[in-house]
Order: C-alpha cells, then structure tokens, then sequence
C-alpha cells in the first residue's frame, strides 16, 4: 500500500476502541497507513476539526452539529460504528435519587419533568425526544453541556431524568445516587448511536485512502468484539489493550470493570443503519435544529459500507 | 485665647524634623513661620491643629475659645481643599453640617461669610469654574464660617500667581482690620511675611529650630508696597536665610 | 509676508499628538469590513465555514425579531446580567470600601481577592451547580463572582487615590468619621468605581454565555451556545452581535452616569 | 502636661485613612480559611459534593508532583500562555500606540475594538477550529485575542496620558516625529501599559481553560476540565490553585519589572 | 538674530484671545511680557517659537542666527518638562542626539552647561531626587546646551517657592552678566519682570493687546532687592494692572 500519513481523531471512551485496537495491532500499517491519533475532550470539535481538515477521519454520534457541517459541504458520514442491539447492555435511562423517590419508575414517569442533555441537538436530546414521544409525556430539556456537570445536578437531585452510556450509568447506580429506569434500546432498537465520518473532499476524492482506513477499522471492530461480546478471544488481553488509551490515571484493576461495563456493539464492517440515520435526521428537522431541506444524501455517503436497515 | 508650644521635638523614624520649638501665639496676633524648604513647617501647623502629635513637647490652648466658636483652630491649605463635587456655599455648609446647622441657619452664615469674601455672586459655582485666587477666597470663606479662635494657614498664597497673591493680601489684610483674628501663617515668601505678620518666626535648617523672632510694629493697615520699613525687615530675613535656603535647595530627595 | 526682504518667518513645529475623532472613519471601517465579508462570501473565496454571509446574520436577526424569540432569549439575560452584576458590584464596592479604609481587612482580603481573580470561572461551573443549583441562582452566582473581583480592585483603588489633603481638611474641621467617609471619601471614589465598572460590566456580558451554560433554555447565551453546538454561524454572528451591540449601550450607559454624576470633574 | 493651670492640650483629631499591611493577617487568612474547609469536611458539615477535603487536595498536587505530570501539565500551558499573550499583547500594544498617534486610525479602531470587546472567546471556540485549526495555532489565537483587547485599551489611554509638555518641549527643540515617539511617547506610556499588562495576563491565564477546550491532551486548562466532567473535586481544585498561583505569580513579575523600568517614578 | 512680530491676532474658534500685537525683540535683551491671567502671555510665546500658528500677522526671524546654534528658539517651561525617566545628563544628551552629538561631543558640552547651572554634582540625579529649584537650573542648562539665539521662558520660576525664585534670579541675572542672551520671559510676577526685564511689554486683558512697554535703564546687574527706582517702576505695572487683574481673577472658567 501507500503508506499514507492521516490523523484519526478519538475521543478517550471504549466507543472508539475499533480505533484503538486497529492501530495497536498494525491493522491500519497494513493496509498502508501510518495513522496519529488526536484526542478530543467533545465530540463537537471533533467535527469540526475534520471539517477545517485537521483530522482526517473520526467516529462520532450523529448531532445537530455534524448535520449542519454536512449541509456545509464540509463532512460526510460514510460508515456506523456503536449500535444498540437487543441482548448487549446499551445506553440506560436514569432518574435522579429524589426524582427515584418521588415515585419515577419508569421513563414514563419523567412527564413533566427535566431531562439532561448536553446541549439541543445532541444524541442525548434526541434519546429523550424519542422516548417521550414514544411515551407520549412532555419532558423539558435542560442544556447543561459537560457531563460532569449533568452527573453533578443529578447526584443533587436538580434534574430528574438522562440518558447515558451503561458504563458510566452503573456505577452511579452502584453508589445510590442515580437508578437505572429503562434501556434505550427498548425505545429506540438498532439505534445507529456512532458514526464513522470524514470530510466531503476525502470521501469524494482519497477513495483509496477512506477504504484503507475503514478496513484498517473493521478489523480493529471485529478482535473487539470477539473479545467482549462474543467471548471468542481473550478479554483480559483487550482490556489491556483499550486500558492503554481509556482510563489511563487509573490502575488497570479499577479499569477493568468500567472498560467491561462499557462495552457495546460496534457493527461489522463498519455496516451503516440508514434507517437510524433518516430517523435521526427527520428528528433533527422536525425539531427546527437543521435545515428542513437537508437530504440523507448530502449527509451519507452510502458508497463504501454495508447499508442496512434501509 | 492663646497657644503656647512647649518644647516641641519631632522626628520621623530616626529622621529629626525639628527639635526644641518653644512659641507663644497671642490672640489678635499674626504670626508668621518662615524657613527653608523641609524645615518642618508645615509639619508643626499640623501639631498645633492637632492632626498630628509630637514625640515630645506639647501644645497648649491657653484660655477658652470665645463664644459661638464651631472649630478653634481652623486650617486654610495651600491646595485649597474645596469639594469639587460641590459648590461655593456647599463647601462652606459642609463644615456647618456636623455642628448641626442647617436650613435658614445655616443660610444666614454662608450669605454672610460669602458676603465678607466677595463671592456672593458665586455661591452656586463648582471649584472648576474659579480661578485660584476665588478657590482660595472660598478656603478662607468656609474657615471663617465656624468662627475660628485660630487661623492655621500653610502657604495659603503660594499656589496662586502674584498678581492674584498681592489681591488676596489686601482682602486679608481687610479682614483683619475689620475684625481682627488670631493666626499662625507658614510661608516661603518674605514679601507676605512681612506684609501680613506681627511676628517673623524663622526657622533654621531641619532639624528646625527657631533662629530669631523679628517683631514688625508697624500697623497692618498702614503697610504698603515699597514700604522700607518693610524692605528693611525683609532684607534682614533673606540674609538671615539666605545660605540655608540655597543648601535646601541643593539637597538630594531620597524617595 | 509683508516683506520678505525683513527676514524670514518662524518655521512651524507644533501640532500633532492629539488625535481628534472623526466619526464617519468608524462608521466606514464598519461598512467596508462587512461589504467586504458578504464579498468574499458571495463569490466562495471566504468559505461558508469560516465566515457566515452579513447578509444572512441580519436575515437571521429579523427572523429572530419577527418571532418574537429575541424579546424572550434577551429577557432572562438581561434579568441574570442585572441581577448578577448587581450583586457582584454591589458586593464588591462595599468590600472595596472596607479594604480601602481599615488596614486589617485590608491585610486579610487583598491577598485574597488576588488569588482568585486568576480563577477561571467556567472552571467552577460543575461547582456552582452544587452550591447554587442549576436554576436562576448559579448564573446570578457566576455572573456576580466574576464582576466581583474587579470592581474590588477598582473600588480599593479609588479610595487610595481620594486625594488625602480633603481628608485632612475634614478632620480638620472636626468632621466625624462618618461624615468623612460619606461626604469625601464616597464622592471622591465615584469616578475610579465607575471607570472600574465599566470593566466588571463588560466582563459580566461576557460571562453570560458561560453562565448559560448551565441549564438555560432561553438566553442570548443559550442561544450562541446551541448554533455553536449546531455550527450554525449565521445564528452565532447574530448573538455575538447582539452581546457585541449590548455592551457598547452599557458602555454608553455608564458614560452618561458619568456626565450625570461626575460634572465636576475638569 | 508640664502644669495643667496652664490650659489644656490640643486634642488630637488627625490620623486613619491610610490603611497600612500586616502580612500576617493576609497569611491567617490563608490559613484559617483552609482549617475551616478541612474541619468542615471532615465532620461531614460540609458535605462531599460541595469542596473537598484540602488535605486531599494537597494529597492530589503531591501524587501529581510524583509522578511528573505536574510538568506534564504545566509546560505545555506555560508556552500556551507566553506565546499566546506575547502575541496578544505585542499587538495590542502596537494597535494601541497607533491608534495614540493616528486620528484616522483611532477613528478607525476604536469603534471596533469596543465592539470586540464584550465578546465571549468561548462562543467563538468553534470558529476558531476552523480558522486556527486544532493544534496550537488555535490555543495561541484565542488567548492572543483574549489578551488583545484590553491592551490595545490600556495602551492608548497610556499614550493619550503622556504629558502634553513633554512632547511639547520635545518639539521646541526640534526632536524628529519618531525621536518623539520613541524618547518621550514610549517610556511616558509605560506605566500604563504595564498597569495593563497586569489586567491582560490575568485574562490570559483565565482563557487558558477556554483555549484547551479545544483538542487538548496536556495542560493545566485540560486537567481542569477533565476533572470538571468527572466532578473529581480534588483535581478540579488543585487545577485551580495551580492558576491561581500563576496568577499571582505573573503579578509578582509585573512588580518587579515595575520597580525596574519604572524606577524613575516619585 | 532679532524678531519682529507683526500684527499678531488669534482666536480660538469665536473665543478671541488677542488683537493685532507687534513687537521688536533685539538681540542682547530681556522682554518680559506680562499681564492678566487668560490674556494670551503662553499663547503669544507658543507663536514666537513655532508651535503654534498665529491666524493673522506673523513672527519674523530678522539675521542670522549665530555659529553654532543649533536650535534658535528655545523653550524653558514653568513646570520643568524634564523627561523623569533621564538622568540629569540623559535630559540634557536629549536635545543633542537629534542634532548627531554624541561620545565625548555630547559629554564636554553637557560638562559645560552643568557647570555653568552649578549641577555638576548632580549628573547622575533622576528628576524625582531634585528639588523645583535644581529641576528648573536642568531645564535651563538644557537649554543652554543647544546654544539659543533667543530663549523663550514661560512663568520659568512661578512654580518655586520664593526663596527659591529669589535664588534662581539671581543665577540667571549671573549667566546673563557672563553673556548675554536674548529672551522672552513671561510673567505674572512684577518683581521678577522690574528685575529681570530691559523692557517690559503690559498687555491688557483678552483680547490681549499691548498697553504699554516700560523701559527699564538699570543695568541687570546693578539691580537690587528693595532698589527704589525698581520699586517705582513695580509700583507703576502694579497700578496698570491691578484692576484687571482683579476682574481677570473673578471670571468664572466655562470648562
Ligand atoms: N509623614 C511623614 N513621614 C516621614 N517624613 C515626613 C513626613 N512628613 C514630613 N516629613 C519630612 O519631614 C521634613 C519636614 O517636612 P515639612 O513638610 O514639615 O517641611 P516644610 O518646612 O513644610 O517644607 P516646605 O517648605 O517644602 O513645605 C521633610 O524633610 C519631609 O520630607
Ligand atoms: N488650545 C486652546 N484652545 C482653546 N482655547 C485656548 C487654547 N489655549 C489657550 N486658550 C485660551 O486662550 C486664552 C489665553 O490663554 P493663555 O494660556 O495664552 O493665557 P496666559 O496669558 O498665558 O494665562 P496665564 O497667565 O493664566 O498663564 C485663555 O482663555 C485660554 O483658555
Ligand atoms: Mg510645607
Ligand atoms: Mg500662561
């Protein structure tokens, strides 16, 4: 191959570990990248990063921001990558501990409640969307845009209600200062939560380069999920792996069980479920966060993966 | 009533600033304090104020300040001192204020302290609008409103031009004559020393001490310009002082 | 030149170095800056990225106005920005005050309020949620903490410079300590706590969209964080423009305080 | 009191209004504030998720001093802040200086910069991806932005401060324009544009939370934030205190060049 | 080199300040111009050095100036305008670098001037460690060191006090002797104008306009404290002058 020099951007969560294990285990060098990894604190640079060129690809949640960067003619979605599927722990609905007390069981009794999310438009803004239209409640969105600061207001109780990633929602419920009221998948099944992107230009023109990196990444998902779905390898070994890049101030024995609790599925093949993504997108319009006129195909680039759910 | 400074010593940290001031004010007398510059002039109006105390010596009031007296011992400053953020007769009522004078009272005083300095057409000008010479008539207005036993002046006309300090003079020289006050009025200028004093107090270098006393006899209202009486007094000053004024001068700061 | 024969005049080597305001010059620079931003949008040689089309931030403006969404955005930030800066200032001027004339509280704070005007103030946010809730609270608490600071500095600061010879001239009128402090040293003070105000203000404007950051709906804040979130430039410029045109009025307010209050001031 | 038939001693009415430090108070302070907070803690009266135990704190800065991260966080931040404010402020400075000198450019910029003024950075972090990129590039920029403003402020207020006289006598002397500007103007401005320094450096260390928002693995801000999203309350402080250090640090080396290039003031 | 002034008139906007004033400076001579507060005493000097342009009229240079001259209308100020971050030398180097005099050029003529102002002692001195007195003997050894044809003194003494004042006359009374000089000396002090001045020019209150010029024969340096003939021609100024002054006093300032 070609030897080619891109930047991957990654965030430091275990949604990115096709990433990680892709370039540990020289899945990228063989098929001819020599890949640096630029890590985020968000996600919402992330895309924009890839929009001014400095990075090259990047996995990320599907939100106002990049919808608005595709529209742009800056990016292009051109793979999935975390799903929820039935079986495997997914992201959880939680109620704060007095809102727990005050009698919400279930996400059905979140209505008329305040509900997290990090900003409009983000992945968690459309969970809870979702879900109450679903259950046909109003909830009311509470912008507070760190996570630290949503875990914050719900530890004291200021908010009632958010949606999150099992391993960050167990141990919260673990210590009694959150419960865990609903699964996200029993609203929103084969939810497409990540996606991978690039820019427009790369996935019009370096088509060489954009099939190299989602080989070198489907590899990297596939040892993954052996290891932690499918139980057909090593978990141990993963773990080791992904504690190189997650959790890293932590000694690897109080990793372990976030790593474990973290894991969820990351589709084969970098396969992309359109369906998840119109309805994201529908959502996204219905809501007035985007333009109404935005096509599936300005934001997808169905050209190199699996589609499914179409 | 009278003031009496007894054996007054000072210095500042291991600094002497005057050493040994003994001086008898009598009332109705102007006395005059000249000296070279940092002698520690200014330094011993603020003893005899008050505002300051001494290492050692004291100062005594010698009898009652007379009736209706609001603040016996009343300073005019070279700076002036006015508020700017008030006016003529808010300046003088500010002094009125804590005595609890106020409304028609406190009325009839200012029109009449405005009145014996020449300023009632100016009672609602801000100090920016007045000339120096005015700043410095509302000074002497607002000091002469709480009936003082004592007139403490530091330089009152050494921050106007000459022209405006010889007006003043003659207004001051009128004030005294109308009704006579008791003061004690530090200057650099030998021309205002004699002109306006009964006693010429000069001081030596720091650590100041007093070196003479020079007595004027002749009558306030009869001193004139060219006066060589005057001349004569004020020529004896500037060689009394003249060598020191000149090491004063020449003398380093240290800041 | 009446007569060159005479000699000749004196050379002229004055004037300069009192640059005189022409008002218009600020006017075009703004014009030109914003003909030469819907230029380079227009014909693509600035990209949408980087710069919004003007033509489509005052379309979003008038948007925004027509729908009846800027009243309710600007209202809950002009309430936290009134409320909040109201109490840091106020705070502030009275601790500046006590700095200003006692020596201990002068010793004990100082030090202090130096060491936390460095602390920045996004950082405290997940702090402020705990202390003061995510509701109305923590963004009066933010935007007051942040005008707090300077306007203790500027406060102290004026009382320092009040010009100490007035005070002399009160004591030595027999004022008491309290009329001292309230006819001299307070009036004297006003124009260093304004001139500082209208620093703490600016920085209150600025700390509104981080004091939205927490759990508000409505506010110009809010709203420039979500079309940050949402990379949506044209509604970006519109806020920013907003803040941008909210601090010149502020600024403008306090300079006529400043005529009203201040006259006597050569 | 020699002999009190004599009359009575004048009273003493001078004094006050000339705060003087005890440095100690200022250390007591410190001290008993912390006390306060650990004993508060430690009985619970102060519950976990509102400060956390200073001890721990302390505890925290130990284990990040051992194991070399400090430096780790420290150094990328340093050069962040030098290169950013040194943009910044050298800028600014030149801005300032020109819009002293030029009625068409004090015209010009002056309306601006007040405009610019009371924008957030933060609600232009996005741009700034952009525009900057995601590398250093960005982080210089945001600071330098942060820190421009306010110097371009101080200085030409500096510069409109220098004594009229002095450029007068310059020009009767027949000094050139840029012997002026560089004999009289400059050093006359000085003061003033240090006094600014001190305010721009402040906010530079503010922003630099802001500028590692952006893409950034290392550094003081990016500790801060990360232990902000962990609500890990004994990194967020100790983050804190290490820019609260280098904020009365940096003012610490204003003092001192102060004294040094400004001796010549009374 | 002498100047002719001629026909000099000038308002600021509609605010005239003064009206066709013309005036012949002679080489070798002491002008003192004074008059009331406002009456346009700085404004008239700023002419006469160049910066400031009158409106109509003109300011003529009439000959040469002399060898060596490098810059023929100089300024000494009331407030000093030392530059207080220069040494005492570093101000006097400032007015040489612009004209290329530097190295040991630069040291032998600043030697010179501080000798001849009694301030070799005090080279090194920053302004801030010099009283008013040795500041205003810097600006004049500055000035001497461009080597002036006229020099052009605004107030130069009336921010001393007078002890100094009387000191610094007699020093400048002292350069003069050992060579004369050609200067415009502005004033409100009459005893400086009788003492200092081979004419002085009486200018009446704005619009200022020239009342009179009095002539004084006495040579400088015969001149003396208490000098009956100075006394008379202090008295006559002061007789001119003493009304307007009074009205130019109480005029309130539009600020
Ligand atoms: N509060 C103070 N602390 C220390 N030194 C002081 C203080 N006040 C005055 N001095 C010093 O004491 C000396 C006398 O000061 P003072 O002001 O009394 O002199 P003065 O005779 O009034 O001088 P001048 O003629 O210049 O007004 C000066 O050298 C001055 O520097
Ligand atoms: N640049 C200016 N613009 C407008 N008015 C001016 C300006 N300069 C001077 N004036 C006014 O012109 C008048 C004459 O000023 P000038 O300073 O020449 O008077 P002066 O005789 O020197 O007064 P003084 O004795 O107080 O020094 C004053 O009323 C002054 O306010
Ligand atoms: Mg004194
Ligand atoms: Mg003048």
């Amino acid at each position: 191959a070609m030897n080619n020099k891109i930047k991957v951007g990654a965030l430091r969560f275990t949604s990115h570990a096709g990433n990680f294990v892709a370039f540990e285990r020289g899945y990228f060098a063989d098929a001819g990248l020599d890949v640096e990894f630029e890590f985020f604190q968000a996600a919402q640079p992330m895309a924009v990063a890839i929009a001014s060129g400095d990075v090259d690809y990047a996995v990320t949640a599907v939100s106002g921001g990049l919808i608005s960067l595709a529209d742009k003619g800056a990016i292009k979605v051109i793979g999935g990558a975390l799903s929820e599927e039935e079986g495997i722990d997914g992201q959880k609905f939680l109620a704060s501990d007095a809102a727990f007390q005050a009698g919400v069981k279930t996400p059905k009794d979140l209505d008329g409640k305040k509900f997290a999310v990090t900003q409009a438009g983000s992945s968690f803004h459309y969970m809870g969307s979702k879900m109450a239209q679903a259950e046909g409640i109003e909830m009311s969105f509470t912008p507070l845009q760190k996570v630290g600061a949503i875990i914050g207001a719900m530890k004291s109780g200021q908010v009632d209600g958010w949606s999150i990633v099992p391993h960050i929602a167990k141990p919260l419920a673990g210590s009694g200062a959150v419960h865990i009221i609903g699964n996200v998948s029993d609203y929103l099944p084969d939810y497409q939560v990540t996606t991978v992107f690039t820019s427009a230009k790369h996935a019009a023109d370096e088509r060489g380069m954009t099939e190299s990196f989602l080989e070198g990444f489907s590899r990297g998902v596939d040892d993954y999920a052996a290891a932690m779905i499918d139980n057909t390898a090593d978990q141990d070994a993963m773990v080791d792996l992904i504690h190189k890049y997650v959790y890293t101030d932590r000694p690897r024995d109080k990793a372990a069980p976030s790593i474990i609790n973290g894991t969820m599925r990351l589709n084969k093949g970098a396969a992309l479920n359109i369906a998840s993504i119109q309805d994201q997108l529908n959502w996204f319009q219905s809501e007035g966060l985007v333009d109404a006129d935005i096509t599936i195909e300005k934001l997808v680039d169905t050209s190199y993966v699996d589609i499914i759910g179409a | 009533m009278d003031i009496r400074l007894d054996g007054i010593s000072h210095s500042y940290d291991t600094f002497e600033v005057m050493r040994d001031i003994s001086l008898d004010i009598s009332s109705g007398q102007i006395v005059c304090i000249v000296g070279p510059s940092g002698c520690g002039k200014s330094t011993l109006l603020r003893f005899i104020g008050g505002l300051e105390r001494p290492q050692s010596g004291q100062v005594l009031q010698l009898g009652d300040p007379p009736e209706g007296c609001l603040n016996p011992l009343t300073y005019i400053f070279q700076d002036f001192a006015l508020l700017p953020w008030r006016s003529v007769s808010g300046n003088v009522s500010l002094v009125l204020e804590d005595h609890g004078i106020k409304g028609s009272a406190a009325r009839k005083i200012i029109e009449d302290v405005l009145a014996r300095t020449k300023l009632s057409d100016f009672a609602k000008a801000l100090p920016k609008q007045l000339s120096g010479g005015m700043k410095q008539r509302v000074a002497i207005a607002r000091a002469l409103a709480v009936n003082p036993a004592v007139m403490l002046m530091d330089e009152p006309l050494s921050a106007l031009d000459s022209q405006t300090r010889e007006l003043l003079m003659d207004d001051l020289i009128d004030l005294w004559t109308r009704q006579p006050f008791t003061a004690v009025y530090v200057t650099h200028n030998l021309a205002e020393a004699v002109r306006l004093g009964h006693r010429v107090v000069v001081l030596s270098r720091r650590p100041g001490r007093i070196r003479e006393i020079v007595e004027i006899e002749k009558p306030l209202n009869q001193r004139e310009f060219g006066d060589p009486d005057l001349d004569k007094a004020q020529k004896h000053l500037w060689q009394l002082m003249r060598d020191e004024a000149r090491a004063a001068d020449a003398e380093l700061i240290n800041v | 030149m009446s007569d060159v024969s005479l000699g000749k005049s004196v050379a002229f080597r004055g004037g300069g170095f009192a640059p005189k305001p022409h008002r218009w010059v600020g006017v075009l620079v703004f014009i030109s800056l914003i003909l030469f931003a819907e230029w380079g949008t227009r014909t693509g040689w600035i990209s949408a990225l980087t710069l919004p089309k003007p033509s489509d931030v005052l379309q979003t403006f008038q948007e925004l106005y027509d729908s009846g969404l800027l009243f309710k955005h600007l209202a809950p930030s002009l309430s936290r920005l009134i409320v909040g800066a109201a109490i840091g200032a106020s705070i502030g001027i009275s601790v500046g005050i006590l700095i200003g004339l006692f020596s201990y509280i002068r010793s004990g704070l100082v030090p202090l309020v130096a060491a936390i005007f460095p602390i920045p103030k996004i950082a405290l946010l997940p702090l402020f949620v705990i202390w003061f809730g995510i509701g109305e609270g923590s963004k009066y608490a933010l935007i007051a903490f942040g005008t707090f600071t300077p306007t203790v500095v500027a406060t102290y600061g004026a009382v320092d410079n009040v010009d100490r010879t007035l005070i002399r001239m009160g004591q030595s009128f027999g004022l008491s300590w309290w009329s001292i402090v309230r006819k001299i040293v307070l009036p004297g003070a006003m124009p260093g706590i304004l001139s500082g105000l209208r620093i703490s203000l600016a920085i209150a404007i600025i700390l509104l969209v981080a004091a939205e950051m927490l759990g508000a709906e409505y506010g110009i804040g809010a709203y420039i964080l979500e079309a940050g979130s949402l990379y949506d430039l044209e509604r970006l410029f519109a806020g920013v423009v907003i803040l941008s045109l909210l601090g010149v009025l502020v600024s403008a307010v306090i300079g006529l305080v400043e005529r009203r209050l201040l006259g006597w001031r050569t």
